[in-house]
């Protein structure tokens, strides 16, 4: 285990997750650990058990065993509105988006801004002008060429959905962001905006966890690299002194972590 | 054209035979008597609203006269009373309003009356054999069913039988079920009864397609012979099923009779301005070919020349 | 054949969602026009005072089933409930002399409990919404004849009648019931589409996975829309007990298949997330047209359910063409 | 609360697909040994064949609604499609004198062409399947009573009746009907599990816009599917002119709610893609075991509406949680 | 316009594509030419139409004008049959499977292997076993680390899915492979086994239309590069002449294409 104790303390922490699915084991005992302000990148196969880890996290899954710690204390996430409760936002893999509502409303999902007055507060009305507006200003963060914010989500092209999800994570994060895959479906460009967003969000002091399969993004941005194979964690790279090459023979099982020197862990 | 006498005509439904017979009989009789006749029908026994629209729908559309065979007898009255404030004449057919004098006039035969007679028939006939008595009733709610198996039961001697209530007093009923006046469903029906008592030896239906399909499951039993069934309506089909030894003994009733006569009354009003009124009984005969002393009744050959179809 | 759009399911290639009122409506003008041809009895402020009361109960009960139906559910028990109610309300106003408003006020709270019920089964048990509300349909409609004793309660308070009274517009009387049920509409209406419980409403519908990431409670939003279909059959067996002037205990066959009728004529989508409120009046007022039309041209009553066949088969294929070109 | 598993649309938090048939199996076992301690005549043979025979007509529509709902379709028609069959078949063979086996072709070749109606309706002119069933259903049974004139046809040579004649095993009189059915369950198994068009069936009720793209001709299959759905209509139409002994043109009036629900309780999905004809086999006998059962215990006819809504209930929350376990 | 008329005939031509959906253009006159056996690169920003270009060359969408040619002979594709039954195979980037379905029963879905008696081939009886058989092969070629093929779709994981989709198309080809981001969810090792595997379809003879933002990805694989942009081709670029930060200029619009040198068009 290259688990280490930290001197600062953690913002998550997870220890020994496990999930069962029938026959397969998604998790096998994980662990998980998330520094203040930092950018952890979460790597590994396909299949390796990276998304039931963060779902975990987010209280999409409950796992069959293991403890969630967040600022130390000991956490039961028994639904999505739990860890949301936190200020953790998640962007899922499969995107969570409802594909027949408008982009505006995908974004504001389960936290519309409603109108001041007490009968609107009452009855929950939604200030739609507002949404529209903020919406605009979120999107336009991240340049990506959409006309209308009252688009249906299911008109946009594979790139332009995650641009909506990612906006919508950021926008509402206090505590954790959680991106699974944020760039997979992105441009060139598009991706870089979203690089740059994950760096603003961690200059405003929130760690994010970001899992990503594009080696280039994890070395450009990531503090440390989170190892994922066969369910556990196999280790926790410093990307600043171990070489892509390397961190892709760690994660394939090429090469046993115990083979690396003391200063490409982190 | 606008001097036409539009009369409408309300049935329970448009499945039943007795009301296609109905339908029948009052449009030979308004073509006869150049009236135009509207008709509607319930989307299923016991669908209220569905007359209450017809009504509406009927004066809106210039009835004068309208015949209705009530689904709800109670629930009905409200939109009668409105109705005849617009001046419409209205005639119930078969099926009595409550209170009877919320229509102008009542052209029916008495439905526990036609239960008394099958009952009365069935308590001789059955001699002094101990009768175990199966029912196939109809729809539960619905009054036709309650008052022809009551009926059936106080005359086939039981006590304390009221008219309206679906009373399970006697212990010789001893299977009812729902036939849904189907003869698929009474056949089910019947099934399920003999496997529960195989005993049973008479058996009452409240229609004759349920009759046909009571057979159908005796038959199959091998129990045709010894089992008794009685039913009401006298269609054609079922008086022949009489003739057959199929049925037993069946009250017959004359919706052809009534219809006509609601259409005769309708294009009277409409010339003259004068209302029917009161209670016309249309009449029930017991059709048998087995007359028993102290029930009166006509055979087979009556009921075919008297029956309401082909 | 044209591509459906990039779709989640793809379900669209199969059937297009509504999301204008503009099909039905021109489905509704061809009928009017139709009608209008066939008696001059036809276009008067009469006919339309008829339609709308006619279908003010079906209305307000497809108004609770198009909630349902947008949640992606279906509720079979809708007319039995409102049979029950209407028992519930003219019973404990006549036989036990319960104060009116008092006696209303109990139908409502069995209405709205047993909707609440539908909710935890299809929730807590997660029996498919097909079976919960077929099961609750056997049992509502058999306490309902038992409780009533299968008797038409009668000889109500005027209180109880209110909403079958009418008040003159140019002439035509109209009811207070067909008020209501426009009334309903708009807050329906409103509801759906300028409220965050509302949203919610769809988001569940169309991808309930992506709901409950997003946060939204989507157990309690289901029970309470359950709920509140359940609250809207007692208020349509409101409207029925007033324009019947009695407690039916066999009302309510019918009312589970019209009322779905009206939603999925409207443009709403059996498999929920999409649809419309305004287009569940529509189908209604349609359905309630036909009917009056029908009746009006002197059709016989066997042919009336031939022909509406085959104009609510046109109908639905005018919404398509009108979609297809635009 | 578990989480659904990785899903498209999520749709399984609300409704997990059966893809065993272990949870009505169990329901069924446990109603059977509640009733056999109800009545010593319930655990006998002659209790099968009673159900097997009663259940039979409505079975083989099931197998048809089966198909259709596997497609995210359903059919409103088909209990009055199965009674228009029924008509043709006994008026072309009692009344035009057509010799009996050449009438039952006319029968199922007039159910055969409104099924695949049914399919271009749906198809070609992009209508809801709900919506394009209603319309037919409406259109079919004014045919099929304005055809009969509402007359029962009687008097049916004995080829018609076949199916409703019984053979013996072990000395109980099964009937040939019953045997049909079962028959045809295999059949559909072996066509659904089996076949490469089987599994297209699957596929386009699972993900129409992939079905499509994987270069299935996903028109041609639903109108095939409507089309034999109305074969086995007609089907079911022979088997109940053989038990009846008639042709019924009041028949069919209850069939579709009873055949969806034989559906839904076996497992199959209202959405479509999931399920298993077998379990549909299962959800018909469990009906018709209550309906029998609750007749030997000798309960009341309203009591038994009461009590079926209560078993469909229990049986489908046994269900879920034998899978919650699982 | 860039485009230049090659020596060899062109496999498949397309001319003036034009899409719209309601307000927006999809495509805006799309010209496209496909080599004989060549990997071709499709690149271009989110929404910039390469989804909707490629659908139309597979029939999944019939554009509203425009030409497609194949084998220089003009024709109508009118649904995705039609294209599949010329030997067009595509992975779309939705993917298209049935999630119910087993991982058997997504590859061969559409043309399912079936017994060799009369009785079977007359009632299309499935050889589930030769299915399986031959779907472990198919899959194998990929090493994905998946258990059973008779697992449900859904129970994969994202990237294990998008191997399902692209072994599909592969197997099946007989005149052009069309994949639409093909490695967008897959992890390195899974990535570069689809780069082989994309390699090997090209070496066996057939061309192939390679979608993908991986810059590395595409600067491995392609012998040219579709720069899309904005609806239409924006110019074809050779990746041996051309650097990565070039072509990202021209895709992005930063680089006009008449700017570039004539050896860095191809
Ligand atoms: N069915 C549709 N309805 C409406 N708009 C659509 C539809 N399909 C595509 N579009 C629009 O057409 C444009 C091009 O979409 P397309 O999917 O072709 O882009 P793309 O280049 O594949 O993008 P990406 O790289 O993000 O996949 C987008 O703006 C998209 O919103
Ligand atoms: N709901 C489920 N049911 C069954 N198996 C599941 C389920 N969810 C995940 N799995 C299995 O668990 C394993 C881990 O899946 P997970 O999605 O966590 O992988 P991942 O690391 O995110 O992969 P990728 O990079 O491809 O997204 C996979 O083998 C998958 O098949
Ligand atoms: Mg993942
Ligand atoms: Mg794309």
């Amino acid at each position: 285990m290259t688990a280490q104790i930290p001197s600062a303390p953690l913002v998550m922490e997870a220890r020994g997750l496990v999930k069962r699915y029938g026959q397969v084991t998604a998790m096998d005992g994980a662990d998980f650990e998330l520094r203040p302000g930092e950018i952890l990148a979460v790597i590994g196969d396909n299949g390796a058990g990276k998304s039931s880890l963060i779902k975990a996290l987010s209280g999409a899954v409950v796992p069959d065993e293991g403890q969630i710690f967040l600022d130390g204390k000991l956490v039961h996430f028994r639904s999505p509105i739990d860890a949301r409760k936190e200020g953790i936002e998640t962007v899922y893999q499969d995107l969570a988006v409802a594909p027949a509502m408008t982009i505006a409303e995908n974004l504001f999902l389960g936290r519309e801004i409603l109108r001041p007055d007490p009968f609107s507060r009452f009855f929950r009305v939604l200030d739609k002008k507002k949404m529209h507006d903020e919406a605009v200003r979120h999107m336009q963060g991240l340049q990506f060429a959409i006309k209308s914010m009252s688009q249906p989500v299911e008109t946009l092209s594979g790139g332009q959905r995650q641009g909506v999800a990612v906006a919508r994570s950021a926008a509402f994060a206090r505590h954790v962001v959680i991106m699974d895959e944020p760039t997979a479906a992105l441009g060139v460009r598009e991706g870089n905006m979203v690089l740059d967003l994950i760096r603003k969000v961690r200059d405003s002091g929130l760690p994010v966890i970001l899992i990503s399969h594009n080696m280039p993004h994890v070395f450009e941005i990531a503090d440390r690299i989170h190892v994922h194979r066969q369910g556990k964690r196999a280790a926790v790279l410093n990307p600043k002194n171990i070489s892509m090459a390397d961190t892709v023979a760690v994660m394939t099982g090429a090469l046993s972590p115990e083979a690396l020197s003391a200063d490409m862990l982190a | 054209q606008s001097s036409q006498p539009v009369i409408g005509l309300i049935t329970k439904t448009d499945t039943n035979p007795f009301f296609v017979k109905m339908k029948e009989g009052a449009q030979k009789e308004a073509t006869r008597l150049g009236a135009k006749l509207l008709t509607a029908a319930g989307k299923t026994d016991g669908d209220n609203a569905g007359q209450v629209a017809a009504i509406e729908n009927m004066v809106a559309a210039g009835a004068k006269t309208i015949m209705i065979t009530a689904s709800d007898s109670k629930a009905i009255v409200p939109a009668i009373a409105k109705a005849r404030a617009a001046g419409v004449m209205v005639i119930a057919l078969d099926t009595p309003t409550e209170p009877a004098s919320a229509v102008d006039a009542l052209f029916a035969t008495d439905n526990y009356n036609a239960g008394l007679l099958i009952g009365q028939w069935a308590k001789k006939a059955m001699g002094n054999k101990k009768a175990v008595i199966a029912a196939m009733d109809y729809n539960p709610g619905q009054p036709v069913g309650v008052l022809r198996h009551n009926g059936f039961l106080a005359g086939f001697g039981v006590k304390g039988i009221t008219p309206t209530m679906l009373t399970q007093v006697d212990t010789s009923v001893v299977c009812s079920q729902n036939s849904f006046g189907d003869q698929a469903k009474g056949q089910t029906a019947m099934e399920n009864c003999l496997q529960k008592n195989p005993d049973i030896n008479l058996v009452y239906t409240i229609n004759e397609p349920a009759a046909a399909g009571a057979y159908q499951a005796l038959k199959a039993a091998g129990k045709e012979k010894d089992v008794l069934i009685v039913s009401v309506d006298g269609g054609c089909a079922g008086v022949r099923n009489v003739e057959a030894g199929v049925i037993g003994a069946t009250s017959q009733q004359y919706p052809l009779k009534m219809a006509a006569m609601g259409v005769t009354a309708g294009v009277n009003y409409a010339k003259t301005g004068k209302k029917v009124s009161g209670y016309t009984d249309t009449g029930v005969n017991l059709i048998t070919n087995k007359p028993v002393s102290g029930v009166k009744s006509q055979d087979g050959k009556y009921g075919l020349a008297n029956c309401w179809g082909q | 054949m044209t591509s459906p759009p990039i779709s989640e399911k793809g379900r669209m290639g199969f059937r297009a969602p509504s999301l204008t009122t503009l099909g039905p409506l021109i489905a509704l003008l061809l009928a009017c026009i139709f009608f209008a041809t066939q008696s001059d009895r036809f276009l008067t402020s009469q006919t339309l005072s008829l339609v709308l009361s006619q279908i003010s109960f079906v209305a307000v009960i497809a108004i609770g089933q198009t909630l349902v139906i947008l949640t992606a559910g279906i509720d079979l028990s809708c007319g039995f409930i409102m049979a029950l109610g209407s028992i519930v309300m003219t019973k404990f106003a006549v036989d036990y002399g319960v104060p009116p408003f008092l006696a209303i006020l109990c139908g409502l709270a069995v209405t709205t409990a047993i909707g609440a019920l539908n909710g935890l089964l299809i929730t807590r048990l997660r029996l498919p919404p097909f079976i919960a509300t077929l099961g609750m349909l056997g049992i509502v409609q058999a306490i309902t004849l038992i409780y009533s004793n299968s008797q038409t309660v009668s000889g109500l308070p005027n209180t109880l009648n209110f909403l079958g009274s009418t008040f003159k517009i140019l002439g035509t009387p109209f009811t207070y019931g067909a008020v209501l049920m426009l009334l309903l509409f708009g807050v329906a209406w409103f509801f759906l589409t300028r409220t965050a419980p509302g949203r919610h409403v769809y988001a569940v519908g169309n991808n309930p996975e992506a709901a409950r990431l997003s946060g939204i409670p989507t157990t309690k939003l289901l029970i309470s829309v359950y709920a509140i279909a359940g609250l809207l059959y007692g208020i349509a067996a409101l409207i029925l007990v007033g324009r019947v002037g009695a407690g039916d205990p066999n009302a309510g066959q019918t009312e589970n298949l019209e009322s779905i009728t009206a939603v999925v004529l409207g443009g709403t989508s059996l498999f929920g997330g999409r649809g419309n409120v305004l287009g569940t009046l529509l189908g209604a007022v349609i359905v309630g047209v036909f009917r009056v039309g029908l009746t009006l041209a002197g059709v016989n009553s066997i042919y009336q359910v031939l022909v509406t066949g085959i104009l609510i088969i046109l109908a639905v294929a005018t919404d398509q063409f009108s979609r297809r070109k635009a």
